[in-house]
């Protein structure tokens, strides 16, 4: 009984919390019922993984309403492991928050804060776990509104303006993902992705699909940050809250790529549309570029916050890379990808947040000496870099690994090349703040920091483990990851 | 026939009004020709109405006309107190 | 002259250009949320005028009327009307608070006092 | 020709909207814009839409963008030209595309279009049976597509919480300061 | 008997919409705020009016008439009200009500000196 | 603007009226252009009207902050609870089918608590953030 309505539960437990944090008016019970729901939401999501591994794709009709007439939610391995993902971490985000937020939100707005979350966390799975192409648009915008909000809640005042242009790009984003639906909707009728899978090749040759195939893919480019469309995600990260930036990073964008895979491979899947257009090139130039300019400028930033954003670019670049290749052990490399940079990216910005509780800013000159001061956060923070440049045993070399070898299955050896030119630029971005943060004499607020309170340093270590587990062991998300490409390249869902 | 007539010179009472809330030159120009812009649509809305042979959906005449005559009394207020309330100093109105 | 039939689609795009203008390219904050509206209710324009059959008349039931018009886009805007007027009031408020911590509403003045600080 | 016309007011509009400077004359010119918008929504038989779009575009919207400009300042500076140059470009670019697409759309009101074939018919010819409501938009909003609408009530919550979390007073806040500021 | 009533609403639709034409026109050629007021007035009352008494024979005794009627209610009670509340407006944001030349430019605290468009 | 004497009248007279269309349009949605969105759009249109004439505190009188909170979640609530409501009938989520005994009953009964929910929060959402507007200071 239970087991079959999990699809839905996945959904409207965080969905309902969320008015009912509003009504309750209090920043403790709200942070407590957001961690409840946060992990009977991850336990909902690896009960729905374990089963989908079982058994096979999940479907679940909305309303009793057959699929193409209703909304479906149609559940397959991919993103049955997306949502793992997006779970994993917000319930490890929840641990975190409480002490992070009292430290960054005023009192009042707290509960807000609270409702927020479970709104973009709700927004995030919603997208994740939809069969169909227009309610994807509902709940991306449900996570869009509710992640301008967030950021906007940053100390600073540069966190208004960043909310705003993201506001804007987003809505221009979301604008252009609805014109392509507009246009795949009218040349098919349909909204419903497995029956767009089938109904997309009698028409793939029209001018309308091609169109709306680039709108699809720059809409979502947008929300996903490619490398010309980033222009948002720097600020938005640098000045959200802590545990804000530590959930979007790890989330939002992967859920974006989520997004775009499910609608190059499963919608378009079955046709070589992708040759014609050229997206699939495009987007591999694009992710190239991203991932030199991500690194780049990186190693140019003085703002720690602000470099992993840019390394966030550049690490989305890798992805997409991943899946502009279309061969199996790329889209496997990709989604691989997905999880492994939810999990370092997330322990990295957690490090920072617990920096910035403690000393009121990540700038690297701030930052001397606090190797010492704050030895498990900046261990941390040192183990999630390697995993960043990519050093065995860390998640990073797993998913650089397959990159690699999926570039030279195609014999794309130049590629490979510069992946581990990239790698080395990684290197040397983190090298700076391990220098300085180890090698240097503490000054001013430095010097006085201590460790970060448990609340704060535990769940870091939680993504630290797993990015160490996951970095040893691979065999389970690779497995997955494998078997969700596999599910993609076969053609159609 | 007797409704596209109506429609036309309806139509062509419209460019003309937005002739004016293009020009201005004055804002209250522009709000009077809100205002007899939107009572133009409502007339063009029931027009319509008769003309395909429906004229079930006047209710949304009625709606064009309430959410022109609280749009203009906003722009007016707006015009006349830069502003659309009297925030009052003395009272606590926790909002949050 | 059977791109006719295509007429109204190339007036609903010119419309969208034009709010996708106002909004790349003025710096005023205020003005990008109007250009956002102007290119949002184009777009809906673009799905009603999919939806619409000659002939056809309101997709409400009645006695009698054998030809309705599509119901499916009008569904789907009444949701994306919702969205938009949520973004807009999202937007406004963002830019009310930017007002009051920057004193301008000019994207290149705020810009100028970023790089300050 | 009706629709036409109100187009061609809506184009009219819009350039207009993109000229002008005094963003109170850009707030009003949107309301008729909206108001315009719905008119053809209801034209193109879409009533229901035309009823939102009046109430929300004309109405919500441009009190809300008045009490904007109320808070913050009515008047536009001047966008520097090598902004707007690349921007039209942009602009243009993005428009060929989209009329490069639609050469293969079907025309306009073609009954035999895809879009009247596949999902729609079954909402036109069983929701009456299906549901029992005459306005078949009623029914596939709330129930064929209800969770749409779920979505989309949690949106404007969304927007509501949001709006009050960014602009909200807290009531602890000190009187005095707000007196102040707003004496000054 | 029809052919009265379908005269009476022929006329009273050919007028209305005369009174609009003739409204519109005023709003464009008369000088000032004040004076275009008439033109406004015009068609909220006579040409409103007209039309939708013109509609009203057509649509008989039903549902329809009485939607008419409120509809046109509705109007005849909020446009001078409107207007009303923007002429006190007018009135406070300093147009002159004496001034005849419409080059003229009025001062007043919200008038749109950018009103000239600039090329964008 | 409240010492306008004719705006007063006029807009005391037409806010009941208001009220009385935008419950017309909820529960008239069923059968002709309306529903929950759109009435609660009109009501809170009632709504700001009055603020716009009398002001926003006599407004937050009428709807103070705690209520209009409460309605926003209520209103939520209410959706997600029928959709609740039938998957414990047995059904799945926000199937109405299966809340009464004939299939159709339950549609309309449905629709309709859905619609309600839909008007509710809508007309508290509207509400709220133009009182939110209104009332900031500059």
């Amino acid at each position: 009984m239970i087991a079959h309505h999990l699809p839905i539960l996945q959904i409207i437990i965080p969905l309902m919390s969320a008015p009912i944090c509003l009504v309750l008016r209090h920043a403790r019970i709200a942070w407590v019922l957001s961690l409840a729901v946060s992990w009977i939401c991850l336990v909902i999501s690896v009960s729905l993984l374990v089963k989908v591994l079982d058994g096979g794709a999940i479907s679940y009709e909305l309303g009793d309403w057959a699929a193409p007439w209703g909304i479906e939610y149609h559940i397959d391995t991919l993103n049955a492991f997306v949502l793992v993902i997006v779970t994993a971490v917000g319930a490890v985000v929840m641990l975190y928050a409480k002490a992070s937020v009292e430290a960054e939100v005023p009192e009042e707005r707290r509960y807000l804060f609270y409702t927020m979350l479970m709104l973009c966390l709700t927004g995030l799975l919603g997208i994740t776990i939809t069969g169909d192409a227009f309610n994807l648009f509902v709940f991306l915008e449900i996570s869009s509104l509710s992640s301008y909000v967030l950021i906007s809640m940053g100390r600073d005042r540069r966190a208004l303006t960043a909310a705003y242009r993201y506001l804007i790009l987003g809505t221009v984003g979301a604008t252009f993902y609805i014109i392509g639906v507009g246009l795949m909707y009218m040349m098919t009728g349909t909204l419903n992705f497995a029956d767009l899978a089938t109904l997309i090749p009698s028409v793939a040759d029209t001018r309308t699909i091609q169109v709306a195939l680039g709108f699809l893919t720059v809409g979502l480019c947008l929300k996903l940050a490619l490398f010309p469309l980033h222009m948002w995600l720097p600020n938005a990260y640098v000045y959200a809250p802590s545990a804000v930036t530590v959930f979007l990073a790890s989330t939002a964008t992967k859920v974006a790529v989520y997004a775009l895979i499910r609608v190059i491979f499963t919608i378009f899947g079955a046709v070589d549309i992708l040759d014609i257009v050229q997206v699939r090139n495009l987007l591999m130039t694009m992710a190239i570029i991203a991932m030199f300019f991500g690194s780049i400028v990186a190693i140019y930033q003085m703002n720690v916050k602000r470099m992993l954003a840019y390394s966030s670019i550049a690490q989305i670049g890798y992805m997409i890379l991943g899946v502009s290749l279309d061969t199996l052990t790329g889209v496997a490399a990709g989604i691989i990808h997905l999880f492994n940079h939810a999990m370092m990216k997330g322990s990295l910005f957690m490090a920072l947040g617990a920096v910035i509780y403690q000393i009121g800013s990540v700038h690297l000159d701030d930052m001397a000496g606090l190797g010492r001061k704050m030895p498990l956060t900046m261990a941390a923070f040192v183990v999630g870099g390697l995993s960043l440049i990519g050093v065995p045993l860390t998640v990073g070399f797993i998913s650089k690994w397959y990159l690699i070898q999926a570039v030279l299955e195609r014999g794309w050896w130049p590629i490979a090349i510069i992946i581990i030119t990239t790698s080395l630029l990684a290197v040397i971005y983190v090298w700076r703040v391990v220098e300085i943060i180890y090698f240097r004499a503490p000054s001013g607020a430095a010097a006085v920091a201590t460790e970060a309170p448990v609340s704060l340093v535990v769940p870091t270590w939680i993504l630290i483990g797993a990015t160490l587990y996951f970095g040893i062991d691979a065999t389970t998300t690779l497995d997955v990851a494998i078997a969700a490409a596999r599910a993609l390249i076969g053609g159609g869902s | 026939m007797i409704f596209e007539f109506a429609a036309g010179a309806v139509i062509i009472a419209m460019c003309l009004v937005l002739y004016r809330a293009v020009k201005g030159p004055t804002v209250y120009d522009r709000i009077l020709a809100v205002n007899t812009f939107g009572t133009l649509t409502v007339i063009i809305i029931a027009v319509h109405g008769f003309l395909v042979g429906r004229p079930k959906f006047l209710d949304l005449a009625l709606v064009y006309a309430l959410i022109n005559f609280i749009g203009t009394i906003a722009i007016s207020k707006f015009v006349a107190f830069s502003g659309l309330g009297y925030p009052s100093e003395d009272e606590e109105k926790g909002d949050i | 002259m059977e791109l006719v039939g295509l007429l109204n689609y190339w007036i609903v795009i010119v419309l969208m250009m034009t709010g996708f203008y106002i909004v790349i390219s003025h710096g005023n904050l205020v003005k990008k949320i109007v250009g956002l509206n102007v290119f949002q209710v184009s777009v809906f324009l673009l799905y009603i005028t999919m939806g619409k059959v000659h002939g056809g008349t309101a997709p409400i039931l009645e006695e009698g009327i054998a030809l309705y018009s599509n119901p499916l886009p009008h569904v789907l805007i009444l949701t994306a009307i919702v969205v938009g007027v949520a973004t807009t009031a999202l937007g406004l408020a963002l830019v009310v608070r930017i007002s009051d911590a920057y004193g301008t509403i000019e994207d290149d003045e705020i810009d100028a006092m970023e790089n300050n600080d | 020709m009706i629709i036409l016309a109100l187009m061609g007011f809506m184009a009219v509009i819009g350039i207009a909207m993109a000229r002008i400077r005094d963003l109170f004359a850009v707030v009003i010119l949107g309301g008729i814009f909206s108001l315009l918008g719905a008119a053809v929504y209801v034209i193109l038989d879409a009533v229901d839409v035309g009823f939102t779009e009046a109430a929300v575009g004309a109405g919500i919207s441009t009190v809300l963008l008045l009490g904007t400009l109320a808070l913050t300042t009515s008047e536009e500076k001047v966008t520097p030209e090598s902004r707007s140059l690349v921007s039209i470009v942009a602009v243009i670019v993005t428009g060929a595309v989209l009329v490069y697409g639609t050469l293969d759309m079907p025309r306009y009101g073609d009954p035999t279009a895809p879009i009247n074939h596949h999902v729609a018919p079954r909402y036109l010819e069983k929701s009456g049976d299906e549901v029992g409501l005459p306005n078949v938009v009623t029914s596939v909003l709330a129930s064929y597509r209800g969770y749409d609408t779920l979505g989309e009530t949690f949106v404007i919550f969304t927007a509501a919480v949001g709006v009050l979390a960014i602009l909200g007073r807290s009531r602890r806040q000190p009187k005095r300061k707000r007196m102040k500021a707003r004496k000054g | 008997m029809v052919a009265v009533v379908d005269i009476l609403s022929w006329a009273c639709i050919v007028l209305g919409a005369g009174f609009c034409l003739i409204g519109a026109l005023g709003l464009v050629r008369l000088p000032v705020v004040f004076a275009r007021m008439h033109g406004a007035g015009i068609i909220d009352t006579l040409g409103v009016g007209l039309i939708f008494i013109g509609l009203m024979f057509h649509a008989g005794f039903s549902l329809i008439l009485a939607k008419l009627i409120l509809v046109l209610l509705f109007i005849l009670f909020t446009s001078p009200t409107a207007t009303h509340a923007l002429a006190r407006a007018a009135l406070r944001g300093g147009v002159d009500p004496l001034a005849t030349d419409p080059t003229e430019e009025l001062p007043s605290p919200n008038s749109n000196k950018g009103a000239a468009s600039s090329k964008t | 603007m409240s010492h306008l004497v004719i705006l007063r009248i006029v807009s005391k007279f037409l806010i009941p009226f208001i009220f009385i269309f935008a419950l017309y349009v909820q529960w008239h949605g069923d059968f002709g252009p309306g529903g929950g969105f759109q009435a609660g759009v009109i009501f809170s249109s009632g709504f700001i009207l009055y603020a716009l004439i009398f002001g926003v505190s006599l407004t937050r009188q009428a709807a103070p902050a705690w209520l209009t909170r409460a309605a926003l979640a209520i209103g939520v609530l209410l959706y997600s609870g029928v959709g609740v409501a039938g998957m414990v009938m047995g059904g799945n989520f926000l199937s109405y089918s299966v809340l009464a005994d004939e299939p159709t009953h339950g549609q309309h009964l449905g629709i309709l608590l859905v619609e309600l929910g839909v008007g509710i929060t809508v007309a508290a959402a509207m509400i709220t953030i133009f009182l939110t507007f209104a009332g900031k200071d500059r």
